[in-house]
């Protein structure tokens, strides 16, 4: 069974590399890659029967009445998959490269094979709980490799954080799966979309929405559950290009365009999507100006581009918000594997104010890396262009002007940060070798970016990539660029792919402006930015004394956005530290000093009735004779009572 | 007959390892794992073995020594005879003799009450159960108070049970009824609440409940591993068990009447439970508060009245006893090789013992109800059925734990296994074969049922039809 | 004159009570046990008179009996309270309450 | 002859009389057989011991054989049934383990005389067994009394005649009452015999004479709060004699008890005079229990515990019910093997019987006589009311009866004095399984095997009896 091949071959990987990393050694890689090539290979031999009228179906098992669980792909999950293996199988190849020598290298392999299973169970189930069984093992998958070098405290942390904030996601998709399958009593997706109306009403659908929304909002890191995305870049870049760029925290998209038919029934839950999606582009992209660490930029950014899709899935620009995904998977994964050759050959060198001047030191990398960052500025014909448009122009004509405000400025900011990153990178001197103090950069003895996984190595490596992971990321260059006219003008291929799909034609109202004109503002805007970005980091003059810019730009950054708007701080206070202080005084107060006391007073107070008894046994015959008497006379008073009286 | 061999010749034979000499401790530890293998093929190959009964008392009341596999007890014995397998191969120590042989009379007793068809029996079970563990908690040492604690609150619960059989046979006129559909038991309203609050009293001691639960952590720390696997995977749910075996068939008037208290009292230690081990510094004691949460939660389903959730309760409970017992072993494992359970001194495993902790993962995550896994079939199904049967908000309510046991279950694992080597811990071996061979099936089993969880909840359903009144 | 047969009970009842009195006040053994023959033989008085009232011989042999035994009693207390203060300066039961507690 | 021997019919059935004769009579073959035998030597002993234990083989035997019929002496004064058979046949075999535990205790020139005095008493419990009318109830009680004044004294501990004069003093205080009763109810229905009280008015007088001889029977029961005597008395007793005391004059009494309440009270207004007895079981149940936990010696603990034990059975005639009855007579079979088994270890755990063996003695136990603790860990959950054991039985049935016949409060005492008892037995059994260093305990060991006979024979009628609970199908009849 093919489909059931594309689903367990990733497994099967997982399991065997798992098992038997150490004696496979060095094979470990070339397996776990071959296998994610496996199975890209069957779903694309797939494809006709995925697109065909009915799509692919496989029933596995069934728990109750109902409660049927099976493997089902439709034109939808077509697209995931073929991101997931696809792309999926680049970055494996590239990280054989990228974690060559890593004491774990086989265990790195197994969990991105697990991961790939997970993702493709989240996306290939045809029901609500095979869903979050997904959703849940991706967070897994996550955990694992976020907190991959569990030797670092930070890595640690960061792996328990998304991990604890993805079941908050999931605990929403449960109630949102309560209400389903209270109303229904089933839980396959063609039981609910029937139901849609019928069994279920405004009130509930909307409801489940909202359920659902919070699982995609803790998935794909929307504000406010977004706190856990920058710190999963303590993973290996590899992993943050794969998982928390291209597939993973998109699943908040593919759930909201799965459940289409629910969100175009609901007005109220398109509103809240939208609105949060919007929120995280603009403070994800705000965020993104401010950043140091080349990886924490393009998480940001990430973050923001996520923004946009949740809004134009959430408007009921399914298509758009779609297809935004499918370019995002391709640049951002060109972009993080860009900059893990950066980070490779600096050895873990992640700050870019150590940066500078890598134009001319590794001229590929630079090229990979304006490729992405011209894409994902929506740059004319680079594939960003076409699914941004989308998107904004989605907006309006969905009717939210403020949505498209925001999504046109937020075109602006992201060109900004990204040039900026693109300029302090490569461009002026290579300041590598300036002591930290005068970039400013408070200097943490064990910082994460030191103590990386290179410190078993033995020479500090300042290495060209090997080609392993040159390959993958020219392999990407294509259609970071050329993807995008898939959906050029009216009828694109993309629009014919899914005309008809449930739930995806939502009648979009008149826009306010021709499409044209929206293009020309986007373009404006960006252009905006770039210019910006260019006045404070390209020209020469910036260039020149950038240590001394940099370290006033760095001491300068308003402490709100240095702290991400306090989000991790007013997190900690009001949950983790109080939940534990509220455990302790249960467990230190309550359980021994309320419960256990009064159940000792018992006790003792048993045991002084026994001593007091004991007491009363003087020993001396006439006390005993006068209890006895005492005795006898409770007896006759109370014959006296019952009997004397009486008569 | 081979129902009573499984209530028999566990005891027996663990009374008969007394005469083993100590020198042979390992031969004894041994020879009651192949024992308590045997048990479990006997149990699994003989589903449908007959009942084997045998008059006890005519007058006040009719009563007989009936026993008989029912559709919950032949899971639970199943358990039962798997979590004892497991935990007989890791017993250790200078008392192996002793606590493999103990081990065995605490299976047959619990075999004794979950196959028990007659209360009066149960009741006679649910006292001889106590004795194993107790004397295992004295001969411990130094652990007076903890024996105390263990024995006097589930005594207090079993007079309780005893009086309420007393007064529940006086009053149906025999207490011959467990899994006896047909069994018509005229209890007036009057009598009714008192017998059933005798019953409930005993039943939340022994799950335990919260306010009824201070023995639990420190009895769960005391004992030694094996011990603990066994009675936090089956002895917790005796009360469970006599909950839906006689409560629901026989008080189901008294049961409704009850509901809003246990909703109350099942949500507090879901809540209460899951905060403390948030708290807690002793790797088992997180544990062990991690169960009073994980009970709770299976007593929403039992007063729920929901078939969805009894399914739930029914798989929530095997898999918990799975997974706790996977996690008492290997914590034990972890104890034995570090000399300590305190969070904040361990760290740093996972390098060195990689298999450790991938079997403390894979337990850890069965607990904190990973989609996928035994615990999280069970929480939906329970979850899902009380929203169902319209008790929307504890439903909700009870979502906040999992959140919760996601964070301190990750607790336990990273702050054993993760982090730097400390490099005052004694680094030992990693997991040996019978620790092995100890867990895997336990992971397997929870693996299984949290991916087919229908062949049990479908046998639950079918035979739980003398469920009464499910919505 | 005809006594009534109150009268003898009321004695009886008098004879009894002084004994229980004597029991509990004196501390000399020997003074306890003849007190406790007082019970004894109130309850003969009772007995006998009662016979008497019912014309009924029974009470008069259940009178018998009891000084009988009375006799053996008296014969064992007198031995056990000679053993018990053997060795000891005072004949005082207060001096015999090792035992208590 | 007066109209009043009326009652008394000419040529009563002496067969009744039987086995109490041949008990009565053994000694008398003994002390005469003692003649012969001069100096020390087991010989001696054994034959006394050996004669006895004949003796009441026989007496056992005759009475299991009249178990069916039941016969009448001295018109109705005296009933031998299948009631009352029990009740000698539970005397009988607790006289023999007392001789079992008593055969190597005391001077060898004394053992003939006091088996003798122990028969005797033993006979008086069975008349008490067999009593319907007040004068043999008193005729047994002394009986059995006088003889345990003596064997009490006959110690070499001055603790012992202390214990004496106690058991002396106020048994006969006791006795005074019970007689002072007897002759108020005497006055008050004109017949000394059960079947008539029955059957006469209730009148004050009437009202105050049982009154009366119900103190008489609390006392010899020890309940609350006529039990002051017990503790002290058991702890000075010589430990065969406390055994003895602790089971035969709680089932002579009891007899006497049952008959009178069953049988000698007019049925309309029997639970009305009766409740002071229930109150008063319900305060040993509680107070006995409560003291026991202060206690660290055995003789003493295991006297407040029979207090309390006590109790439970009486609570079991609550409702004057026929099971009640029965299922008493159940317990107390069950308590008499559960006790003289406790009774015999400790015996075995002294070097010479009559010694004070406190509870750290038994620290370790298990470890250094596991057979020992085996067995004592089976009385003492037997005694706490657990399972495999007629303890848990017998009390799951009394449990019943009471709240059967509308005396639930009784259960709910007898459940919380159990309750407390865990905490009496369970400190043992902690004692004997903890690991002690066996250099800080005494170890002692009896020189006379006959006790582990005694242990293993109540051990396994201790379990035997709770796995099968026979009780007596026929319990009549109490009068004629």
């Amino acid at each position: 069974m093919m489909l059931a091949f594309v689903w367990l071959a990733p497994l099967a990987g997982g399991i065997l590399l798992w098992a038997f990393g150490p004696q496979l050694r060095s094979w470990a890689g070339p397996i776990g890659s071959a296998l994610i090539g496996a199975s890209f290979l069957a779903t694309c031999a797939l494809w006709g029967s995925a697109t065909a009228p009915g799509a692919l179906h496989v029933p596995l098992v069934s728990w109750l009445h109902g409660w049927n669980f099976g493997l089902q792909l439709d034109r939808l999950s077509l697209i995931w998959s073929l991101i997931i293996t696809g792309v999926g199988f680049l970055i494996h190849v590239y990280s054989i490269g990228y974690m060559d020598g890593d004491r774990a290298f086989a265990r790195f392999f197994a969990y991105m094979n697990f991961f790939v299973f997970a993702m493709l169970t989240l996306v290939l189930s045809d029901n609500v709980i095979g869903l979050l069984v997904g959703w849940g093992l991706v967070g897994l998958a996550s955990y694992f490799l976020i907190g991959f070098w569990f030797d670092r405290p930070s890595a640690v942390a960061a792996a328990r954080k998304a991990f604890v904030m993805n079941v908050v996601g999931d605990v929403g998709m449960m109630f949102a799966i309560f209400l389903i399958v209270a109303k229904l009593g089933a839980i396959g997706y063609a039981d609910v979309f029937a139901g849609v109306g019928h069994a279920l009403d405004s009130g509930t659908v909307f409801l489940i929405c909202v359920g659902l929304f919070v699982g995609c909002a803790a998935k794909s890191a929307q504000v406010p559950l977004h706190t856990w995305l920058p710190d999963a870049m303590e993973g290996p870049t590899p992993v943050s290009a794969l998982i928390h760029a291209a597939t993973m925290v998109t699943a908040g998209v593919y759930l909201i365009a799965r459940f289409a038919p629910l969100w175009s029934a609901s007005a109220e839950a398109r509103e809240m999507a939208g609105v949060i999606g919007g929120l995280t582009a603009i403070s994800g992209a705000v965020l993104g100006c401010v950043q140091w660490d080349i990886k924490r930029i393009l998480a940001y950014s990430t973050m923001s581009q996520i923004g946009y899709m949740i809004m134009g899935v959430g408007v009921g620009a399914f298509t758009g918000g779609v297809f935004h995904f499918l370019t995002h998977a391709f640049f951002k994964a060109q972009l993080f594997l860009g900059a893990g050759i950066i980070i490779h050959a600096l050895a873990n060198q992640q700050d870019v104010r150590r940066m500078g001047g890598l134009r001319t030191r590794m001229p590929f990398a630079f090229l990979a890396m304006l490729v992405g960052v011209l894409a994902i500025c929506g740059v004319p014909g680079f594939s960003g262009f076409f699914s941004k448009d989308d998107v904004i122009y989605g907006t309006l004509a969905a009717g939210h002007p403020w949505l498209y405000a925001v999504g046109v400025l937020t075109a602006g900011i992201t060109a900004y940060y990204m040039f900026r990153l693109l300029f302090v990178t490569f461009f002026g001197p290579y300041r590598g070798d300036v002591d930290a103090a005068a970039l400013g950069i408070a200097v943490e003895p064990s910082g994460p970016s030191v103590a990386g996984h290179h410190a078993e190595e033995e020479e500090p490596h300042h290495h060209a990539p090997p080609g392993l992971m040159n390959v993958p990321v020219a392999i990407l260059i294509l259609p970071t660029i050329f993807i995008g006219w898939l959906d050029f003008g009216e009828g694109s291929p993309w629009k014919q792919f899914f005309r008809g799909f449930p739930g995806f034609d939502a009648a979009a109202t008149s826009a306010a402006m021709p499409e044209l004109a929206s293009t020309g503002l986007v373009l404006a805007v960006v252009a905006a930015g770039f210019t910006l970005a260019y006045a404070r980091y390209g020209t020469t003059a910036a260039l020149r004394d950038a240590v001394a810019r940099l370290r006033n730009e760095t001491l300068r950054t308003p402490p709100v956005l240095v702290h991400a708007y306090y989000f991790d701080a007013a997190y900690e206070l009001i949950f983790a530290r109080s939940a534990r202080a509220l455990g302790s005084w249960f467990d230190r107060v309550i359980d021994p000093h309320v419960i256990d006391a009064g159940v000792r007073e018992v006790a003792i107070s048993s045991e002084w009735l026994g001593h007091l008894f004991r007491s009363f046994q003087t020993g001396l015959v006439r006390v005993y004779a006068l209890s006895l008497v005492f005795g006898v006379a409770c007896f006759v008073a109370y014959y006296a009572l019952a009997f004397g009286v009486s008569r | 007959m081979i129902v009573s061999a499984l209530v028999l010749v566990p005891i027996l034979f663990g009374l008969a390892l007394y005469a083993v000499p100590r020198r042979a401790a390992g031969i004894a530890k041994g020879a009651s794992a192949v024992l308590a293998a045997l048990v479990f093929a006997l149990a699994a190959l003989e589903p449908q073995a007959p009942d084997a009964t045998v008059r006890w008392l005519s007058r006040p009341f009719a009563a007989a020594f009936h026993l008989g596999f029912g559709p919950i007890s032949f899971w639970l014995v199943l358990l039962l005879a798997l979590v004892t397998f497991s935990a007989l191969l890791v017993v250790r120590g200078s008392r192996m003799r002793e606590i493999a042989a103990q081990l065995l009379v605490l299976q047959g007793a619990m075999n004794g009450l979950f196959l028990a068809k007659d209360v009066l029996l149960f009741a006679l079970f649910w006292d001889l159960m106590l004795l194993p563990v107790f004397l295992v908690l004295v001969a411990g040492g130094t652990h007076g108070r903890t024996a105390w604690k263990y024995l006097l609150y589930n005594l207090v619960g079993g007079l309780a049970l005893l009086l309420a059989t007393a007064a529940f046979g006086v009053l149906a006129g025999t207490t011959d009824v467990i899994g006896n559909p047909a069994a018509r038991v005229g209890i007036g309203a009057t009598w009714g609440a008192w017998i059933f609050a005798g019953f409930a009293f005993a039943f939340l001691i022994k799950t335990p409940v919260f306010p009824f639960h201070t023995w639990m952590p420190e009895t769960y720390a005391d004992l030694p591993p094996p011990v603990v696997a066994v009675v936090s995977a089956v002895q917790s749910k005796a009360g469970l068990y006599g909950f839906l075996a006689i409560g629901v068939p026989f008080l189901g008037p008294e049961m409704a009447q009850a509901r809003p208290l246990m909703f109350v009292l099942g949500l507090s230690a879901l809540l209460y439970g899951a905060f403390v081990a948030l708290a807690e510094r002793d790797a088992k004691r997180v544990v062990a508060y991690s169960s009073l949460s994980h009970l709770g939660l299976i007593l929403l389903a039992v007063f729920s009245g929901s078939s969805l959730a009894y399914a739930g309760a029914l798989v929530y409970i095997i898999a918990h006893g799975l997974f706790s017992a996977a996690l008492f072993i290997v914590l034990g494992a972890v104890e034995q090789r570090e000399e300590t359970r305190d969070l904040l001194r361990l760290g740093g495993l996972g390098a060195r013992n990689p298999q450790l902790a991938g079997a403390l993962m894979l337990a850890a995550l069965a607990a904190l109800g990973l989609p996928g896994l035994a615990g999280f079939a069970g929480e939906i199904l329970i979850l899902t059925g009380l929203y169902r049967a319209g008790y929307g908000w504890p439903a909700v309510i009870a979502l906040l734990p999992i959140v919760l046991a996601a964070a301190y279950m990750l607790r336990v694992f990273q702050s054993i296994m993760n982090g730097p080597e400390h490099p005052d811990l004694p680094q030992r071996r990693d997991l040996t074969w019978l620790e092995g061979l100890a867990v895997a099936p336990l992971v397997a089993a929870f693996v299984w049922l949290g991916i087919d969880p229908a062949s049990v909840v479908a046998a639950m359903v079918a035979g739980g039809a003398h469920v009464a009144g499910v919505r | 004159m005809i006594v009534a047969p109150e009268n003898y009970v009321a004695l009886s009842a008098v004879l009894f009570t002084i004994g229980v009195v004597g029991v509990i006040a004196r501390r000399n053994p020997l003074i306890m046990l003849m007190s406790i023959e007082l019970l004894f033989n109130a309850a003969n008085l009772a007995l006998v008179t009662y016979a008497r009232a019912w014309v009924n011989n029974v009470g008069h042999i259940f009178a018998f009996l009891v000084i009988t035994v009375a006799a053996a009693e008296a014969a064992i207390g007198l031995a056990i309270v000679a053993v018990a203060f053997r060795n000891l300066p005072h004949v005082d039961v207060d001096d015999a309450a090792v035992l208590k507690g | 002859m007066s109209p009043a021997f009326g009652s008394f019919p000419v040529g009563a059935d002496y067969a009744a009389l039987l086995p109490m004769a041949v008990v009565a009579c053994t000694p008398l073959v003994i002390l005469f057989a003692d003649l012969f035998l001069t100096g020390g030597g087991n010989l001696r002993r054994g034959v006394a011991v050996g004669i006895a234990i004949v003796g009441l083989v026989i007496a056992g035997v005759i009475e299991a054989g009249q178990y069916p019929h039941d016969y009448a002496a001295f018109g109705g004064a005296f009933i031998e049934g299948g009631f009352s058979i029990v009740f000698s046949e539970i005397v009988i075999v607790a006289t023999v383990a007392t001789l079992l535990l008593s055969a190597g205790i005391g001077r060898t020139d004394q053992v003939a005389g006091t088996t003798a005095l122990l028969l005797w008493s033993a006979s008086g419990a069975m008349l008490m067994s067999g009593a319907a009318n007040l004068m043999t109830v008193f005729l047994g009680l002394e009986l059995l009394s006088l003889g345990l004044y003596c064997l009490c004294a006959i110690s070499a501990r001055s603790t012992a005649r202390e214990a004496a004069l106690k058991y002396l003093i106020l048994s006969s205080m006791a006795s005074g009452f019970l007689l002072y009763g007897s002759a108020l109810l005497f006055g008050a229905t004109g017949s000394v015999a059960f079947a008539a009280l029955a059957a006469a008015p209730l009148t004050p007088l009437f009202a105050l004479g049982a009154g009366l001889f119900l103190v008489g029977i609390a006392f010899k029961l020890s309940l609350v709060p006529f039990h002051a005597w017990t503790p002290d008395v058991y702890e000075g007793a010589p430990l065969p004699v406390t055994a003895f005391m602790s089971v035969v004059t709680k089932a002579g009494t009891l007899a006497v008890f049952a008959r009178f309440a069953y049988a000698a009270l007019p049925p309309d207004r029997a639970s009305a005079i009766l409740i002071p007895i229930w109150v008063a079981a319900a305060l040993s149940m509680l107070i006995g229990n409560l003291a026991a936990l202060a206690q660290t010696d055995m003789k003493r603990l295991l006297a407040y515990s029979g207090i309390a034990q006590v109790g439970y059975i009486v609570a079991a005639f609550a409702g004057q019910t026929t099971l009640g009855l029965r299922y008493a007579l159940l317990y107390l079979a069950g308590y008499t093997f559960m006790n003289l088994g406790a009774f015999a270890v400790v015996e075995l755990m002294s070097r010479d019987g009559d010694a004070v063996v406190g509870i750290p003695r038994f620290a370790g136990l298990a470890y250094r006589r596991p057979w020992l603790a085996a067995a004592m860990t089976l009385f003492l959950i037997g005694l706490a009311g657990l399972p495999p054991t007629i303890g848990f039985t017998g009390k799951i049935l009394i449990l019943a009866v009471t709240t059967g016949a509308g005396y639930a409060w009784l259960a709910g005492v007898l459940i919380v004095g159990t309750a407390i008892s865990a905490y009496v037995y369970f400190k043992i059994v902690r004692a004997m399984f903890v690991h002690a260093d066996p250099a800080h305990v005494r170890d002692e060991r009896s020189r006379n095997p006959l006790p582990w006979l005694a242990v293993a024979v109540c051990a396994v009628l201790t379990f035997a009896l709770g796995v099968f609970p026979l009780t007596p199908s026929n319990i009549l009849p109490l009068v004629k």
